[in-house]
């Protein structure tokens, strides 16, 4: 009758965790095969987004391997990981992430990795005072919507990319500063593009606040109907508040981003609509992620250029 | 400025009748589901369209709600037939098949996202959230699809009132007696699953929950009369939907949807402590 | 709220003093002014509705109720609580739970409060003995969802042995069981009245009251009669209880 | 070690702690907190956030711990002497919760990316990258391993220590208690522990995988145990089970390794159930034929 509930427990433990340590003992088997060769000696840089990756493949040439880690056309919210992004970032020699936390919890991540691999956040290489601020010690991530910006934080990784790899000839330094001109000359021709564009109109209004960069840096005047945060919600407020800046304004488009929903748009369509104010739905703009890769506007500068002509084609429409 | 005072903006009103339409036909099915003991199938039901959306997307290639609302339905409908088999069948209690469907069906949405992000189209970007709307942003449309959805939700309840109450009370009694059980029990999904798709691009995966269950506790605490708490339930998601469009209409920062779940909650947690204040009391 | 040492008979187990019961609006109980003696079988009987299990929650102070309940010697419900032993409604508990028949008679001698609760070679003992009174000691080992109403019911009366108590209170152990395991507690009853101990059952079939009963309190949303069964078991009483239960008459539900 | 071992070790730390808080909320009928908890958390996110003004995601645990037991006994106390089924409560106090921190949200920090899914859910793939240092750099192992480690621990003593009350207070806890026990103490303690559970659990792996674990492998275990210790072992065994076989089909598709195992648990239900499902049904055929032999012979 009497039994030792402590002795129990600990036979039926071994019992199942025999077996469970022979499933464990077929994975190591399983995992001790499957560790693959890289495919080539070249060092391997992993960026987080693809913009990153984009300008990062013009400062190192073919010195490097350059993979981003969420890849073009996915936006960094709803990035899930699938099993081989560890292995990655594990093979990766240099990380460069965007910082400012558009990479949510992984921000952490890439922190505790700092302390074994060369982790660069792009955004320290900017200069903190042009940061848009977002609240408490939170600044807006968007920084690449603005093409100077972005350069000048390109050219800051090119110099640290030779104090890590030295050859004597400041290579990367030198390749990035040939993509900052490049970029400054996508500038210059975007400038003078929206320039064409009258004061009265540089108004951009869109479904979440990420043209802030952009329009400081063209000084237009730009509105979101959300704030940055995808959980926050908007009110009916916000829906009446922004049709009548729209009448007052005499907006004659909005738009809508590639990677959210334009319900929110439609309703203010309708708003204005109601009001006797024809009010049309743009082209989709790209922000969190670029387009389809292939397309013009797959890659950084075409997504720009894209927003731009975009931009001067619907709201210059008569 | 605005140019009227918002009191006279008929758009408002238009977009609180529409509101109004849902939360009355979620509040009714809700007092049914609640009865059944099945109050979180709308949470569940809510979860599982997420495989439905990706596979959606994965069929057409295209974020279009004619492609994403079918698959969101059926993979919809698929979770309560999962959550209904394991209560039938596997004789799981309702609380653990909830959570199983809930958290495997998520898992698959989940599985499948990544999988398709792999793809690399433009197109996949926010798919996990393209569905959920904002209740501020109710369009002329989807109003009138809310009147013609609470209409037949009022005509089928009404047509199948005695047999719902059976079936909702006693199943086992409905089924000896010669009842449509299987009908009635169609009937109750079909009702969810209609409450659940509209509710979930107004209010978003979770507070949709709300509008299921809120309405219909605050009602059971003021009367025992079946039909007296389906009215009641109406009263009193309309009164929230009235009162979370008047505050969000009131300024900046103030969300529809949330305060409607937040006043909808304050009926059934005023519904809650009247009960057990009387008992208290006497 | 039964605090004080106040006055109690010696030959009393539990006096209740203008007991009051009632859920959300409806007074379920009203106004319980009675004795219920030491050492005998106490029956609580009356109609459906009639605040039986209420008048039993109340004792156990599990519903708020307002007026006075006492115990032997003037004790609180905390101070007897080492010495009683409560049968619940074998309908209230999940029968799927993953427990052994055993495991259940166990609780009885759980310790509230203790770490561990190693159980003691004289525990064992008590589950023993409280296992082959209600010839359940070959069930022992058994799951409890595996076994027949009247065999779970048993295994609720012989928790409630275990806990080698003076005090017993039982909510219709009778209800929905087998003749046998019926005998059985009849039997595992007097036993219990024959040493001592204090028996009172929410009952309501009434033919087997006078056969079993020493005492009986007949509810009807009031004390309607309280006394010795041959006193209370008369058919006047009786008739003015029940009949007036009938669905006709405005009485509260 | 490898990344991958390290991977295994959370995913099977998460499934034990997971699984023993769900075993017992299972009996409880709340099978449903671990979702209840993963949305409710959002409040005590932003009022962390509000307190400490930092993004530093360890500042949000216990914000979100407090949130989430709040929810938990909040659910518990409603749906306590059956005022309200379970399920309407668990239902009621999730969203309003949710609503609630929504509307902080919108009101206080529109500009900042404050939901559960940014700033605490994590994803057991990073597991083995975010490691513990010493100050001379030397690796002590991943923080999710350390954090669930000690978790475990502390359950484990609080199970063991008060087994025969969990059993009770589970099992009757009316009888529990008039023999005396403060049956709230109980659900409190537990509440909290799932709370615990539940938040660490979701920074090192995410939402789903907890929630899936908090009640898929306790009701594989009821399909068949018939004692708590059976359950609350075999529980953790199809925990195990699920997180080897998600994690390895999640390496074989190249999928989300979270996703996977929480698919993983329930095909391993599936499985479970089918097995009884056949071998009852052999047993019932072999009796029914040997019965019918017997007498015809």
């Amino acid at each position: 009758m009497k039994y030792q509930p402590v002795f129990c427990i600990w036979v039926s433990a071994i019992r199942i965790y025999r077996n469970a340590l022979l499933v464990a003992g077929i994975c190591l088997l399983f995992i001790g095969c499957s560790e693959t060769k890289p495919e080539s000696d070249k060092k391997l840089i992993v960026t987080t987004t693809g913009m990153l990756e984009e300008g990062l493949s013009s400062i190192v040439a073919d010195d490097f391997r350059v993979v981003a880690l969420i890849g073009s056309g996915t936006d960094p919210h709803s990035y899930k990981p699938s099993a081989s992004d560890l292995k990655l970032l594990r093979s990766a020699d240099i990380i460069i992430y965007n910082g400012l936390m558009l990479e949510g919890r992984m921000t952490d991540i890439f922190t505790a990795l700092s302390s074994e691999k060369v982790v660069w956040n792009f955004s320290h290489g900017l200069d903190s005072t042009r940061f848009i601020s977002a609240g408490l010690e939170v600044f807006d991530p968007h920084v690449w919507m603005d093409p100077v910006l972005w350069s000048e934080g390109m050219l800051h990784i090119g110099k640290r990319l030779d104090l890590e790899y030295p050859n004597g000839q400041n290579t990367y330094a030198l390749r990035a500063s040939t993509y900052q001109r490049a970029l400054l000359r996508l500038d210059s021709s975007i400038r003078l593009a929206l320039d064409t564009v009258p004061a009265s109109k540089r108004i951009l209004v869109t479904s979440h606040d990420a043209f802030q960069y952009f329009g400081r840096a063209y000084q237009w005047q730009t509105l979101g109907l959300q704030g940055i945060s995808t959980t926050g919600d908007i009110g009916i407020s916000e829906i009446r508040n922004m049709t009548d800046f729209i009448i007052q304004n005499k907006i004659q488009a909005v738009f809508p981003e590639a990677s959210v929903s334009d319900r929110n748009l439609q309703a203010l369509l309708e708003a204005c609509k109601r009001r006797g104010h024809v009010l049309t739905l743009g082209t989709p703009l790209f922000t969190d992620a670029a387009g389809a890769a292939g397309t013009p506007e797959g890659t950084y500068s075409g997504m720009l250029k894209f927003n731009q002509e975009t931009l001067c084609r619907e709201i210059l429409r008569p | 400025m605005p140019e009227s005072l918002w009191i006279h903006d008929a758009g408002l009103w238009w977009l609180l009748f529409g509101l109004i339409c849902i939360a009355v036909s979620c509040g009714l099915t809700g007092v049914f589901l609640t009865l059944k003991g099945e109050a979180l199938n709308g949470d569940v039901m809510a979860h599982g369209v997420l495989p439905g959306i990706v596979v959606a997307f994965m069929v057409s290639g295209s974020r279009d709600l004619i492609w994403l609302i079918p698959g969101a339905a059926l993979s919809g409908a698929a979770t309560l037939w999962a959550k209904r088999w394991l209560v039938a069948t596997a004789k799981v209690r309702p609380d653990s098949a909830a959570a199983i469907t809930l958290s495997v069906f998520y898992g698959l949405g989940i599985v499948l996202l990544s999988k398709v992000r792999q793809s690399g189209t433009a197109a996949q970007a926010g798919l996990d959230r393209f569905l959920f709307g904002s209740a501020a942003a109710m369009l002329t449309d989807e109003v009138w699809i809310a009147v013609i959805l609470t209409l037949s939700v009022v005509i089928l309840i009404s047509a199948y009132y005695k047999g719902l109450t059976v079936f909702v009370f006693d199943p086992e009694y409905a089924a000896v007696a010669g009842f449509p059980v299987q009908r009635l029990s169609f009937l109750l999904t079909f009702l969810t699953l209609i409450c659940v798709i509209t509710g979930v691009q107004l209010l978003g995966v979770v507070l949709v929950a709300s509008l299921l269950v809120a309405p219909a506790v605050a009602a059971s605490a003021w009367t025992h009369a079946l039909h007296i708490r389906l009215i009641l339930a109406s009263i009193f998601a309309c009164m929230a939907v009235l009162g979370g469009g008047l505050i969000s209409a009131s300024g900046d920062g103030l969300p529809t949807g949330p305060w409607v779940v937040v006043i909808l909650s304050f009926f059934a947690f005023i519904g809650i402590g009247k009960k057990y204040f009387v008992r208290k009391l006497r | 709220m039964s605090g004080n040492t106040a006055s109690i008979k010696s030959n009393t187990a539990i006096a209740l003093q203008a007991v009051q019961v009632s859920y959300d609006a409806i007074v379920a109980l009203d106004s319980v002014t009675t004795d219920i003696p030491l050492g005998q079988m106490t029956a609580i009987i009356g109609p459906n509705g009639s605040g039986k299990s209420s008048l039993l929650k109340a004792i156990l102070q599990l519903v708020p109720y307002s007026g006075r309940i006492t115990f032997a010697q003037g004790i609180t419900l905390e101070q007897m609580r080492p010495r009683l032993a409560y049968v619940p409604q074998r309908i209230l508990v999940d029968w799927h739970f993953p427990v052994s028949v055993q495991d259940v008679v166990a609780m009885g001698r759980y310790k509230p409060g203790a770490f561990f609760n190693r159980l003691s070679a004289q525990d064992y003992e008590a589950i023993k003995e409280a296992l082959a009174e209600t010839g359940l000691t070959a069930f022992a080992k058994r799951p409890v969802g595996a076994l027949s109403g009247g065999q779970q019911q048993r295994v609720f009366i012989a928790r409630a042995l275990a806990r080698k108590a003076d005090l017993f209170i039982l909510d219709e152990p009778f209800s929905g069981i087998d003749s046998a395991s019926e005998e059985n507690i009849w039997q595992i009853a007097k036993a219990l009245t024959a040493a001592g101990k204090t028996l009172v059952m929410v009952h309501h079939d009434l033919q087997s009251v006078a056969q079993h009963f020493d005492h009986v309190i007949l509810l009807n949303g009031y004390c309607a009669a309280a006394g010795p069964v041959h006193e209370v078991m008369q058919p006047e009483v009786l008739n003015a209880v029940y009949y007036s239960r009938l669905p006709s008459s405005p009485q509260h539900a | 070690m490898s990344d991958q071992l390290w991977i295994l070790c959370t995913g099977i730390l998460v499934a034990i702690v997971c699984a023993l808080p769900g075993s017992l909320l299972m009996l409880r009928r709340q099978a449903l907190m671990g979702d209840a908890i993963a949305h409710a958390v959002l409040p005590g996110i932003f009022w962390a956030y509000w307190v400490s003004g930092g993004a530093d995601s360890l500042i949000f645990l216990p914000g979100a711990a407090i949130s989430g037991w709040v929810a938990a006994q909040a659910i518990a106390w409603l749906s306590k002497d059956n005022r309200l089924s379970s399920d309407a409560s668990t239902g009621l106090v999730f969203t309003f919760l949710f609503a609630v921190g929504v509307i902080l949200i919108s009101a206080f920090s529109r500009q900042t990316d404050l939901d559960q899914e940014c700033v605490l859910f994590g994803d057991i793939i990073w597991v083995p990258l975010e490691v513990f240092r010493t100050e001379q750099g030397l690796s002590l192992g991943p923080q999710a391993v350390w954090i669930l480690c000690i978790t475990l621990v502390l359950f484990l003593a609080v199970i063991f220590i008060g087994f025969k009350g969990w059993m009770l207070t589970s099992f009757d806890p009316v009888f529990a208690q008039i023999a005396g026990y403060r049956v709230w103490l109980w659900s409190a303690v537990l509440m909290a522990m799932t709370s615990l559970s539940s938040v660490a659990a979701f920074r090192s792996v995410g939402a789903v995988l907890v929630i899936a674990f908090l009640a898929v492998p306790p009701a594989i275990a009821a399909l068949y145990t018939k004692s708590l210790r059976r359950q609350l072992w075999d529980s953790c065994f199809w925990g195990s089970i699920s997180t080897v076989s998600g994690w390895g089909l999640a390496l074989y598709w190249d999928v989300s390794i979270s996703g996977m195992m929480a698919v993983m648990t329930g095909v391993w239900f599936l499985i479970v159930w089918s097995f009884l499902r056949i071998r009852r049904w052999y047993k019932n055929t072999s009796y029914a034929t040997s019965h019918q032999a017997t007498p015809t012979s």
